[in-house]
């Protein structure tokens, strides 16, 4: 069967309607300073960073306002010029509320970067670019925001054979990654390269999902015939993004459950990680904005902007105008993201995607759970092979320590595919999310 | 080091009817199914399959009464195994005498007796501790537990199942008889149909009681 | 009768007449350890166990009865013996191998007091098996004991999951479900019976 | 007459031959457990809740005959249950005071904004995971009751306006409330600490307020009015220093402004200050 | 762990009382039900009798006297006796002394097991005319009409049971056809619905009559003189 | 009022299909097959499909408005089992008996484990197997098919009275004088008599039997037109198909005067109907793929096994049945491989 398949991909999986057409052929544009920008301490995986600077203290574009608390950790780097108002507690995305540094904008100052150093990283080794990336504050911007620095080390024993670099975006509604591809080229390109020096892998695939087809031509027109990359079209279905997944695909490996990638010699990172890099390691520069996808129903003119570290989603949001009161607001894509419960949540280094939708979503209110009804739908979509119908009716009688030891529970990733499907319209994710909450609690 | 509490039972009217209601080993035990389930197609053999078996169980808990301090736990299921059995095969050869019809549509389950939990789980739980006069009250109400029980079966399934009761015809004779009653799904579904009416009655009992005290149960 | 094969000895006492859904022998173990397919699995082998020991002690009994013509002394002949032999068994096999008593040797005791038993024993007798007969006879009614235990435990199993009805709970449940099993068995009547 | 002879002859053989086999492995065969472990997990109540801090009652009760552990571990016995247990080992009771759960929070709907609709699986668990639930307190009781639920005892139960009361005598302290709530807001405390803080949030004065009508807002006068060291504020929370239990008097409570402090009377009832705001809404605020 | 085991009590094993106990107990136990045996065996054997004799005379309404006799090896008859082996022949005579039937019974598996029944054999018309089912596990509403379906029995009124030249076998096997399609004397018209039991029935016929009639009629003379 | 900002988890969208549009979908596609059991059975057809029917709803919203599951008959799933529980049986059954069996079927098969999704069997076959059990007379007692004047006349034992004897159809039947019948199925004549009714007859439904099972084509239309809906798995109906003919080919080409061709075999009986519309009953199938499959190949050999070994002449509701009960077990020693573990990575876990 495989033989007949157009591009490659892997077994299961969804295929939802993409909304894409919204957005996909909007180039990237500059969104406006906000009045005062957020910028939590702790936007990635890890130790938070640790503050720099004092409340009052005025900060210039691009110098950094806080140092990296050990190896896994990143520091920021200051958005804009301005003064530093106060350091406190802010809403997050996730719920709890978190140290932030609160920069008050100077709208008259040149919001020039100053802070360049020039250097060819053709010259760096390859700890000096790791060390490097650490400095630039970059953390995953495919959504995980897991340091990249801490990727590119492969524990003791492992090594990295193949660079994946994942251009997937199988989110509905998310572009910036496309627009990345056909208008950051080159930076994606340097990037490539580096994270090749870097890691010591021998060759870099980039995979894009066939809905994307002009980026591919044009990533392969654009890469140089001597440099061991090569760009490939993958099947359009979710979650092809997922690392796991589209290693399945392009390389026909599996990770091995509760392993990590480079136990199958692979590192994988975002495009838009790797254009960061390609920009920012020859300037020495720090992360301080980055490409966000503002879409979905309720935005008017909705678009790919070049958005400030620290944005709040209300001033956004206000940019690009409104179709009445927005329903839910979500980070990232509407199969993964997350939906916020205040505007005054900022854009974080892991926001790819702020979707408005409106009010009463009719994808979701009003519809009646009911009981399983074994159809078996989810497990022909849950790209993990696992059996959510049986992990949801375990759940549903609070049998949370069988889900984990009996039906694999810890290697669902969330993908919420099994949900999408399911006709009963039980909330399978969620209560997947419950269970393994409350499993870690018990520990 | 002290002894568990002393639980010597007294006799009390309770000792009776405790076998009736609260422990009927059929209903609320789930105990010698098998009987229970098998023979009682007709309200006859299950009164006669009722009367055995307490007959059996009347006269071997007496016995095991009797000689509870001389039984050395080490063989006591060999022993009561033993008396059960004794009794069994007189009942066997007592009811070949009085009726061989009778003894085909038993079949072998005269004989199981010997097997049947109620006996046996009686001698080990009850009258291997308790006195003679206890015991043998205890054991009746059991039995009478019992028998009552393959009656509440048998009477169901031989007026559904065949249209009379003891022989005698309800119906007229144009009556649709309902064959399942009488086949062993029948016996199962009479028998689930009867714990399914107690639990109803027990949860309404229990949701009055809830409802006086003024404590309304949440729902889970 | 004597001429039986021994493939519809077999067929016949795991399936058209299961002991537990045709017979209704062993029915309190049925419903008692058929919650779970773990425990119903152990059950079934140790009563697949207990059922051909019982089977050649039973068969060797009845030849020695017979030979002294004390016919009438069988059913308690039989049930002493059985009982005996469990009790060395389960003795026998909690000294030896703790991890076996663990989970089949606690159902021991359980089968002692089994109808199946005893009545295995017993229509073996009555249906004049020779030895071999006898043997397979118990191998069936074991498998059929077995096989009964495993569908009403995974259907147990799956229930147990179930958003029944309070009225259903508990043993009200296993018998509906044991009587739809049995209504189920009903397809295999007739089945290696001579038609036609 | 030759028949009942064969009978009762063999019979008699056949009882001796197996007496003589049971004999034999008896001796052989057999293992030692002490049967008091038996005796003793049926006086247990088998609720298996691990109160005790093992994996169920077998072990327990396997602990309590080799003396490894006192009766009165087991929270969810009767205290005459554990006595009778304890006597028929021959030991103390033991056990200690009693502990019961405490919830630190008091901001039901009436009180506490909610600042998003949260719709979704009605439990905190899952409510927390979805951007934290909705609540304007981020710390906050967020009363979908799985606390209520998880609680084997009924030893707690959702007041009307969704907040979870204990019921102390029924609470065995199994911990089950503390494990389970999302926000941590439950800890289990001896039941003489009367004294107690029903607030979590760490922001400062009108931003905690703004939240919440009736959370610390980190004044510190309940700090000022009671003695030296019993209470100090720390991340912008009044805490209680319990070694100080003894010297704790109901001075802490009176001038609070918002009544976060509160005084816990044995009946169950709750005293707050004299200058605590009062609560007079009883339906829940509008979602802004 | 050791340790602490060896200081615990050994096992007690009261050699002696476990074989006291069990062999008392046996011993009683042997007596009583011998005793019992005793007593209840002429009784059952009594009421097995008179239960033969009920299904003898129901299928050979004219009989008043049943004697019983053996199918020998060699193909006849023998009276019962010691040292006599095989299945059992009831001759049936009425007050006169006259021969007015023999009943013998037939085995056949129905739809759930064996049918167990007994047939009339009638010497002078050379048929069956009469026929009970002893036993049988088939369907109630199947079963009953073999014993009770008028219609049915009508089959047994004259099946015809002729032997052959040789007189060692029936000339026509009695066999059982589809509900109305009976057109032979030695077929028996089946029961709608219940083809399975009808045909089991017809089978129990033919097998017990192949047997018995051809020893009935080599020995009839004889048999008539027994009464 | 206001309602703020919502809050959803994650995924925010979802599928458009849902059980009820499902059990509308299947509804639709018996509809046909309903639709030529009138026309050929006549008005007693008509009448024993809205008696199922109506009881299956009635005993659903009697017990769910017991049980506080609130209304479930908006689901549509009861109005399945009821319209296959008319079709499974004969169309002269007596009326109250196929109360009895609606009854049964739901409040039994059904609402006592919990409704809609836990039903551990077939709801409808089990109505039907107690009905099987409990009448068995009336249940075998078949009418011929387009008999004159159906439309203006009951069959007359579809009206018998509630808790008697069904009134005997012979004299009715008689005087339709229909020369070709002969009182009993296809399935009936080959079992007993080995012969074979022509192909073409059972495969187009020209032939008498329970009021829907009759025309293969139809069903198989209907069928393939509910697969191609996405509405049922057809792995399942495929596969109970395979099953059976895996069985019946060797016979057939052992000793074809003894055992009935394949095609007689798939087309005869309710073997088509119950392929396509019961086994396939998502609930009480296993639920991983290759356990449907499994499942469908046992209940299509047990059939046929049944069929030409057992003692009744068709067997395809029992195996369904005894499919059922061992769906559990088969869906439980077939849980789909998990992306990531190896058997050699799941020993090492569990031995931790
Ligand atoms: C369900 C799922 C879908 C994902 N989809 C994408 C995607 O479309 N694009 C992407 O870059 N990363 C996606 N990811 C994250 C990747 O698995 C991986 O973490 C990321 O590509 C690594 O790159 P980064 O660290 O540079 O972000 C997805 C993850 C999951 C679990
Ligand atoms: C539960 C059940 C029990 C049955 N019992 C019998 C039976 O005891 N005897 C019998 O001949 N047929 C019995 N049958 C019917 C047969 O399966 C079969 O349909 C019938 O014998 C065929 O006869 P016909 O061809 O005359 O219709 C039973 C059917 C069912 C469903
Ligand atoms: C889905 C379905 C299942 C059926 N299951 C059975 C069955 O298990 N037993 C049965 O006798 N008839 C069943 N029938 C009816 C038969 O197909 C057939 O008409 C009848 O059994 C043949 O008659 P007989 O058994 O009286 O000879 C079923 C019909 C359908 C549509
Ligand atoms: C393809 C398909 C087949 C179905 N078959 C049946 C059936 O045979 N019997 C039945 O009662 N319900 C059937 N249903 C409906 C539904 O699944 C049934 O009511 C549930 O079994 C009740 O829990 C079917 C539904 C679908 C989608
Ligand atoms: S959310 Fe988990 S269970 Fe559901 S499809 Fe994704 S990986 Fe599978
Ligand atoms: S998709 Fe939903 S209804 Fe279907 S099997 Fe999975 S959980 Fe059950
Ligand atoms: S205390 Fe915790 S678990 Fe209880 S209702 Fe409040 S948030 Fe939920
Ligand atoms: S007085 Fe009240 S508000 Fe002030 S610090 Fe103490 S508890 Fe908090
Ligand atoms: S009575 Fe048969 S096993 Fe209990």
């Amino acid at each position: 069967m495989r033989f007949f398949r157009r591009s490659k991909t892997f077994d299961h999986g969804i295929y939802p309607i993409e909304h894409k057409e919204l957005t996909a052929d909007k180039p990237i544009r500059r969104m406006p300073f906000a009045p005062e920008l957020v910028i939590p301490l702790s936007q990635h995986k890890g130790k938070p960073a640790e503050p720099l600077v004092r409340v009052g203290q005025e900060v210039v574009r691009g110098e950094p306002i806080a140092r990296a608390d050990g190896f896994v950790s990143v520091p920021m780097h200051a958005p804009a010029t301005g003064v530093v108002r106060a350091i406190g507690l802010a809403p997050s995305a996730e719920g709890p509320k978190v140290q932030a540094i609160y920069l008050k904008v100077y709208h008259a100052a040149s919001q020039q970067v100053l802070y360049d150093m020039e250097r060819d990283p053709e010259r760096m080794a390859p700890d000096e670019i790791i060390a490097a990336v650490q400095e630039s504050g970059l953390v995953g911007l495919g959504g995980g925001a897991f340091p990249s620095h801490v990727k590119m080390k492969p524990p003791a024993g492992r090594v990295i054979e193949t660079l994946l670099v994942n251009g997937c975006e199988c989110e509905p509604y998310l572009t910036c990654d496309h627009r990345i591809m056909l208008e950051h080229t080159d930076a994606l390109i340097r990037g490539i390269r580096m994270a090749l020096r870097a890691t010591g892998a021998k060759r870099a695939i980039i995979g894009v999902e066939d809905n994307k087809l002009d980026a591919v031509a044009h990533l392969r027109a654009r890469i140089p015939r001597h440099l061991p990359i090569t760009a490939e079209a993958v099947r359009t279905k979710y979650p092809q993004g997922a690392e796991k997944m589209l290693i399945k695909s392009l390389l026909g490996l599996e990770v091995p459950a509760g392993g990590l990638t480079s136990d199958v010699g692979v590192a994988v990172f975002n495009v838009g990680t790797l254009a960061q890099i390609g920009d920012l390691l020859p300037k020495s520069r720090g992360l301080i904005e980055r490409v966000v996808t503002v879409s979905g129903p309720a935005v008017a003119n909705p678009g790919n902007f070049m958005v400030p570290i620290g944005t709040p989603l209300r001033f956004l949001l206000e940019q690009v105008g409104l179709r009445g009161e927005p329903g839910e607001v979500i980070l990232g894509g509407p199969m993964m993201g997350m939906a916020v419960s205040s505007l005054d949540v900022p854009v974080t280094k892991a926001v790819s995607g702020v979707v408005a939708l409106e009010p009463e979503n009719p994808d979701l209110a009003r519809r009646k759970v009911h009981p399983c009804i074994k159809c078996g739908e989810c497990l022909n979509a849950c790209p993990i092979s696992l059996n959510p119908s049986m992990l949801g009716e375990l759940a549903l009688a609070r049998e949370y320590g069988i889900m984990a030891e009996q039906f694999h529970l810890d290697q669902c990733f969330e993908c919420g595919c099994c949900a999408y499907v399911c006709p009963s319209n039980i909330p399978l994710t969620q209560y997947f999310r419950i269970a393994k909450s409350l499993n870690r609690d018990k520990g | 080091m002290a002894e568990l509490p002393n639980t010597q039972e007294t006799l009390t009217p309770d000792t009776f009817l405790r076998g009736l209601w609260e422990e009927n080993p059929v209903f609320v035990m789930l105990l010698g199914m098998c009987p229970v389930l098998a023979v009682t197609s007709t309200t006859m053999n299950a009164l006669a399959m009722g009367l055995a078996t307490t007959f059996v169980l009347v006269c071997s808990s007496l016995l095991v009464s009797l000689l509870r301090n001389w039984i050395p736990k080490q063989v006591r299921i060999a022993s009561y195994i033993v008396i059960i059995a004794t009794f069994v095969t007189i009942v066997d050869y007592s009811i070949q005498a009085i009726s061989l019809e009778l003894y085909a549509a038993l079949g072998a389950f005269i004989q199981l007796i010997v097997a049947n939990c109620v006996i046996l789980g009686r001698a080990e739980a009850y009258a291997s501790k308790q006195r003679l006069t206890t015991t043998f009250v205890n054991s009746l109400g059991m039995g009478a537990g019992f028998t009552l029980a393959l009656l509440a079966l048998g009477t169901v399934r031989e007026i559904l199942g065949n249209g009379t009761i003891l022989g005698i015809h309800l119906f007229s004779p144009d009556f649709q008889p309902w064959v399942v009653m009488i086949l062993p799904p029948g016996g199962f579904f009479v028998l689930g149909a009867w714990l399914l009416l107690f639990n109803w009655l027990r949860l309404r009992k229990e949701r009055k009681q809830a409802e006086q005290i003024g404590v309304t149960a949440h729902a889970r | 009768m004597h001429a039986e094969p021994l493939s519809l000895i077999f067929l016949n006492a795991a399936i058209v007449n299961n002991f537990v859904l045709a017979l209704f022998l062993g029915i309190c173990p049925f419903l008692g350890v058929s919650g779970k397919r773990e425990t119903a699995w152990n059950m079934g082998l140790a009563t697949m166990f207990v059922m051909l020991v019982s089977s050649a002690a039973a068969f060797g009994i009845n030849w020695l009865l017979t030979e002294l013509d004390l016919l009438f002394l069988r059913l308690i002949c039989y049930i002493a013996v059985i009982a005996s032999a469990v009790q060395l068994v389960e003795m026998f096999v909690k000294r030896f191998s703790p991890a076996l008593f663990r989970s089949l040797g606690i159902f021991l005791p359980l089968i002692t007091t089994n109808c199946a038993i005893l009545g295995l024993a017993l229509f073996q007798t009555a249906k004049e098996y020779d030895f071999v007969q006898s043997l397979v006879y118990a191998l069936g009614a074991g498998t059929g004991f077995t096989l009964a235990l495993m569908l009403m435990a995974g259907l147990r199993e799956k229930l147990a999951l179930a958003r029944v009805p309070s009225v259903s709970q508990g043993a009200a449940m296993s018998l509906m479900l044991a009587g739809l099993l049995s209504l189920a068995f009903m397809g295999f009547a007739g089945l290696g019976g001579g038609h036609g | 007459m030759a028949t009942i002879l064969t009978a009762v002859g063999f019979m008699a053989a056949l009882g001796l031959i197996l007496a003589s086999m049971l004999v034999v492995a008896n001796k052989r065969l057999y293992v030692y457990e002490d049967p008091r472990i038996d005796q003793v997990e049926d006086l247990l109540p088998k609720a298996n809740c691990g109160a005790c801090g093992t994996a169920g009652c077998r072990p327990f009760a396997e602990m309590l005959v080799n003396g490894e552990v006192e009766p009165g571990k087991c929270t969810a016995n009767s205290k005459s249950m554990n006595q009778i247990i304890a006597d028929f080992l021959g030991v103390d009771v033991g056990g200690g005071e009693q502990r019961v759960a405490r919830l630190a929070c008091a901001g039901g709907g009436n009180v506490a904004y909610v600042r998003a609709t949260y719709s979704g699986i009605p439990s905190c668990r899952a409510a927390a995971l979805v951007s934290g639930g909705g609540r304007g307190c981020s710390w906050g009781c967020l009363g979908f009751g799985d606390c209520e639920q998880v609680c084997d005892f009924g030893a707690i139960y959702m007041n009307p306006q969704g907040i979870p009361v204990v019921i102390e005598d029924k609470c065995t302290a199994c911990g089950d409330c503390v494990t389970v709530c999302p926000k941590d807001l439950f800890s289990l405390h001896l039941a003489s600490h009367r004294l107690w803080v029903a607030c979590k949030n760490l922001e400062f004065g009108d931003q905690a307020e703004h939240h919440c009508e009736v959370a610390c807002t980190a004044c510190g006068r309940c700090a000022q009015d009671s003695p030296e060291g019993l209470i100090r504020i720390e991340d912008n929370l009044a805490i209680i220093d319990y070694a100080k239990n003894d010297i704790a008097s109901k001075v802490a409570i009176e001038r609070c402004p918002t009544g976060a402090i509160l005084w816990l009377q044995q009946d169950g009832t709750v005293v707050k200050g004299r200058d605590a705001r009062k609560v007079v809404r009883k339906g829940a605020l509008p979602v802004a | 762990m050791e340790a602490q085991n060896q200081s615990r009590p050994a096992a007690a094993t009261p050699t002696w009382a476990m074989l006291r106990t069990l062999g008392g107990i046996a011993l009683l136990s042997g007596l009583l039900v011998a005793l019992v045996y005793q007593v209840t065996l002429p009784i059952i054997a009594e009421n097995q009798r008179v239960l033969t004799e009920k299904a003898v005379f129901r299928v050979l309404p004219q009989a008043s006297l049943k004697r019983d006799f053996v199918l020998t090896k060699q193909g006849g008859l023998a009276p019962v006796g010691e040292g006599v082996d095989g299945e059992h022949v009831y001759g049936g005579y009425d007050a006169a002394g006259n021969l007015v039937g023999v009943a013998f019974t037939g085995v056949a598996v129905g739809y759930a097991g064996p049918i167990r029944v007994m047939f009339a054999y009638d010497p002078e018309c050379r048929c069956l005319n009469g026929s009970k089912v002893l036993s049988s596990n088939e369907t109630p509403g199947f079963g009953d009409k073999l014993d009770f379906d008028p219609e049915f029995l009508k089959n047994f009124e004259a099946l015809d049971a002729r032997l052959d030249a040789e007189g060692r076998a029936l000339a026509n096997p009695i066999v059982t056809v589809k509900h109305g399609t009976k057109n032979q004397p030695w077929e028996i018209d089946g029961i709608s619905g219940a083809t399975i039991s009808s045909k089991a029935m017809g089978r129990a016929a033919n097998a017990a009559a192949q047997r018995a009639v051809p020893a009935i009629e080599r020995d009839l003379a004889w048999l008539k003189q027994q009464h | 009022m206001a309602k703020g900002i919502e809050i959803r988890t994650s995924p925010h969208l979802k599928r458009v299909m849902s059980v009820e549009r499902i059990m509308r979908t299947v509804v639709l596609a018996l509809l046909p097959i309903c639709a030529f059991a009138v026309y050929q059975f006549g008005l007693s057809a008509l009448l024993l499909l809205l008696t199922t029917t109506g009881v299956s709803i009635l005993t659903e919203w009697f017990f769910s408005r017991r049980s506080g599951q609130g209304n479930t008959v908006s689901n549509w799933s009861v109005v399945i089992t009821g319209l296959l529980l008319g079709l499974t049986l004969p169309p002269g059954f007596p009326l109250w008996m196929a109360a009895v069996a609606a009854f049964v079927g739901v409040g039994l098969g059904k609402s006592l484990f919990g409704g809609l999704g836990y039903n551990v069997m077939n709801p409808a076959l089990v109505g039907r197997a107690f009905v099987q059990a409990a009448f068995p007379v009336a249940i075998t007692t078949w009418t011929p098919a387009f008999a004159p004047g159906r439309f203006g006349e009951l069959i007359p034992s579809t009206l018998t009275l509630p808790f008697m004897q069904p009134i005997p159809v012979d004299a009715w039947v008689a005087g339709l004088n229909m020369d070709a019948w002969t009182g009993a199925t296809p399935l009936a004549i080959q079992k007993f008599q080995h012969i074979e009714t022509p192909i073409a007859d059972v495969f187009s439904g020209m032939v008498a039997g329970s009021a829907g099972e009759t025309s293969a084509i139809l069903i198989l239309i209907c069928g393939l037109w509910l697969a191609w809906q996405k509405m049922l798995d057809i792995r399942i109906p495929l596969s109970v198909l395979a099953g059976a003919v895996m069985v019946a080919l060797p016979l057939w080409l052992m000793d074809s005067a003894t055992y009935p061709s394949p095609w007689f075999v798939l087309c005869s009986g309710g073997l088509m109907l119950a392929a396509w519309f019961m086994a396939s009953d998502m609930v009480a199938s296993p639920v991983t793929a290759r356990g449907a499959i499994l499942y469908g190949l046992f209940i299509g050999a047990l059939t046929v096994v049944i069929r030409l070994f057992g003692g009744l002449s068709e067997g395809v509701m029992y195996a369904v049945l005894l499919g059922n009960a061992v769906g559990p077990l088969i869906s439980s020693w077939t849980q789909p491989r998990v992306y990531g573990v190896t058997r050699k990575s799941a020993d090492k876990r569990d031995a931790a």
